[in-house]
């Protein structure tokens, strides 16, 4: 049974590792970013060398570097999810109060989060599984849900049970309104909004595989990603 | 009034009531003033209010404090975590309230207790749970929610060189609450790693000016003492 | 006529002075206070040698020393009032939003102002004269007003035309409301506020006199100050 | 976006359009960012509103500015000054449009706007002329005016030193607005004494951390091309 729990933590781990790997590639250069607490801080292992990203974590730094190991951890000196990391180059520090005056007005590019669903038009809960015995707790995610320019949501598509994240209605105790923008997941990034949903990229299964799995939300298609278009292209 | 700086940690915090409302700095442990909660614990105010990030870790500092039982609430954004047990065995019972904030509303509030703010719209959490009973305002086509300030009697932070008038610098992300929490309670009570004299702080780089601390205890002349 | 006014003005700067020097010796050791623009500035001069008191100056700085002259002189670093000013050792600089949240905050002591009006309520008039072809300039008069734990006002009791600057009503436009408690003059010093007037010092008169000027005003004449009492301790 | 080092003045200024809000720098002289001013007065732009705590001294910078007839609106807490002559003429004759802002309000309303606070009660000018219009409310016996921020489309401010990301430190009293206005434009232009390598600021001292930073003119630089 250990043995089953480890690799179920490794595929985990390689599934949000392959997420993480197609959030990276989406950064421009010399954007200022946030990956919230969790899965969403292994993008920063797969930014591009000299990328320019400069992280953002939100108990107060900019240009925060990698986790520290080592002579170099220093309590001191943590991120968002109290992991112990580094100081870049042109790092700056400031105070919580100016460290969330940065993200709730609207001065990060983008930042990722994890979450438990997302609606059709961009409605985010990621914060309180609303059992009762839970101990509720948000720290900054309805400040980031809100505040930076471009919410992107990491997660897998479908939950333990096999029900998908991406609903028409959170059911789950919302953490902002109207915010996401995009959702990138095992089986497929997909924009949402005000027009719905779109989906933008599959991995390992057809597009109209996966639309047909997120029923009853209505998904259209990226011309680029309809299944005629990628067996045009093989 | 300038800052004094004190013989030890309990002189730092004589003098506080029943009832009092105290704010406590740290991240996590980064920044946490431990040995002023602890001396906080010996004074043995009760019914106590405590804003802070998080709601103790381990069994130290802010956990002990609640362990004593003399904290009647918590106002803080994260009280949930791997190493929370004190609180949340407390707060499963129903022995001890707990406001949950937004960290950024936190902090906005206890910016907002220092600058003279009466309240503001926040954008934060609008249309989520913790919007009930909130007065909503729609401004330049966007919702925002009416917060008000929090005020502390009494703040504990941690800084890391304070020089003997008040003025404080923190050490990389400890920082986090501690400029915040200094304006925006009535006594500001620091715990450093050192005093230096007045003069040799540059005055650009003073986070804190010395007009919002009170009481200063320096780690090195306790442990001389 | 040139000489009448130079000494005109060099009595005007006397009559300052003395009203500084009344005030400089009310602030305690260690207290924070700021000089209004003008007169109040004068304060400084009369403050005693290791008095502690830290002096702000709304642009962004505490621990302000005195004028700069010569090679002190920095463009850089000035008052207020626009005048090249030092840095005495514990000195910080900030911004504008944290002076001002400083000010506003309530963490200033003492703020002393000049006046156009005071009412006996303590109701304030410095900043404008009313008349319609003046250009109205505010700077930090009216955060100064409600910003500071006290404040009080430096002036001549009675204006050129020999009518009282203390009031029942403010005649001119306001700069804020019942924020007054002292009221520093040539002739004498007063508290104002819900309670009415009170003569706390008079110079060179007699209270009884001093009141009877003042009408429609009603001040009462503390016991230290009362004719009697000054004639008692003759 | 991470700052760019700009070739010259006119480059930082660059795509200004008519009706911009353009937030100004300085108090007094101290902080005024003379040059990317008279880089805007060649760009050209106009109708104009510049928010500022003046109104302009003598005949340079902001002065000019207002001389060349482009500027519709000036948002400033003192425009009457000794040297305010340009300033003052144009008032009398009905060519420039003023709103007088306390100079806490001023700040703190465009502290707001960078913050993203949909508005504040402020404590300030409540029973004055300057409460005109405004909404009061009273909160803990204490009444407050709603004040609503302001954002710039454009910055120009002075630091002293910055690096090649962007994140700056000032001098002395001339920080006053650059920090504030920094926040609340959606481009922001700022003139240095010089550029250092990114890595060469002390990130405790950093006073505008990049991320407000877009255009970076050095006068050094200048001078050398």
């Amino acid at each position: 049974m250990s043995t089953d729990h480890r690799a179920d933590r490794r595929s985990k781990h390689d599934i949000a590792a392959a997420i993480a790997r197609d959030i990276a590639a989406e950064h421009p250069d010399g954007s200022y970013v946030n990956l919230g607490i969790g899965q969403p801080t292994l993008v920063a292992d797969h930014l591009p060398a000299g990328s320019g990203v400069v992280l953002h974590t939100e108990n107060g730094m900019l240009n925060m570097g990698p986790a520290a190991h080592g002579d170099d951890v220093d309590p001191d000196l943590i991120n968002a999810g109290k992991v112990a990391v580094t100081e870049l180059p042109g790092a700056a520090y400031f105070h919580q109060a100016d460290s969330f005056a940065m993200m709730r007005g609207g001065h990060l590019d983008v930042c990722v989060l994890g979450a438990f669903q997302v609606s059709a038009r961009g409605d985010l809960a990621n914060w309180h599984t609303g059992a009762p015995e839970a101990v509720p707790a948000v720290g900054g995610a309805m400040d980031l849900a809100i505040g930076a320019r471009r919410v992107w949501v990491m997660m897998t598509l479908f939950d333990k049970q096999g029900a998908p994240k991406l609903v028409p209605e959170c059911t789950y105790p919302l953490t902002g309104l109207a915010c996401v923008e995009r959702v990138y997941t095992d089986l497929g990034t997909f924009a949402v909004g005000p027009d719905g949903v779109r989906l933008l990229d599959v991995h390992g299964i057809t597009a109209q595989d996966l639309v047909r799995r997120l029923a009853p939300i209505e998904v259209r298609i990226d011309a680029a990603v309809t299944d005629e278009a990628r067996a045009a292209r093989r | 009034m300038t800052a004094r700086v004190c013989a030890g940690y309990d002189e730092a915090v004589a003098g506080t009531a029943d009832g009092a409302t105290v704010l406590v700095g740290g991240f996590g442990m980064a920044g946490m003033p431990v040995e002023l909660v602890d001396a906080l614990i010996r004074q043995g105010a009760a019914d106590l209010t405590i804003v802070s990030n998080n709601a103790g870790n381990g069994d130290t500092g802010l956990a002990a404090l609640l362990a004593t039982g003399r904290v009647r609430k918590v106002i803080c954004s994260f009280p949930r975590q791997s190493d929370s047990w004190v609180f949340d065995g407390l707060y499963r019972a129903g022995r001890i309230e707990l406001e949950v904030v937004p960290q950024g509303n936190l902090a906005e509030r206890m910016r907002a207790a220092g600058a003279g703010i009466g309240a503001f719209y926040s954008p934060t959490a609008v249309g989520t749970p913790l919007a009930e009973g909130k007065e909503v305002r729609e401004i330049d086509g966007r919702s925002y929610l009416l917060e008000y300030p929090i005020h502390g009697d009494l703040a504990l932070i941690k800084a890391h060189t304070a020089d003997r008038m008040g003025n404080l610098v923190y050490r990389r992300t400890a920082r986090n609450f501690g400029p915040v929490m200094a304006t925006a309670a009535r006594t500001v009570a620091v715990q450093v790693d050192r005093v230096v004299e007045t003069g040799a702080l540059d005055p650009e780089a003073v986070v804190t000016p010395s007009i919002y601390v009170d009481r200063i205890v320096a780690a090195t002349q306790e442990s001389a003492a």
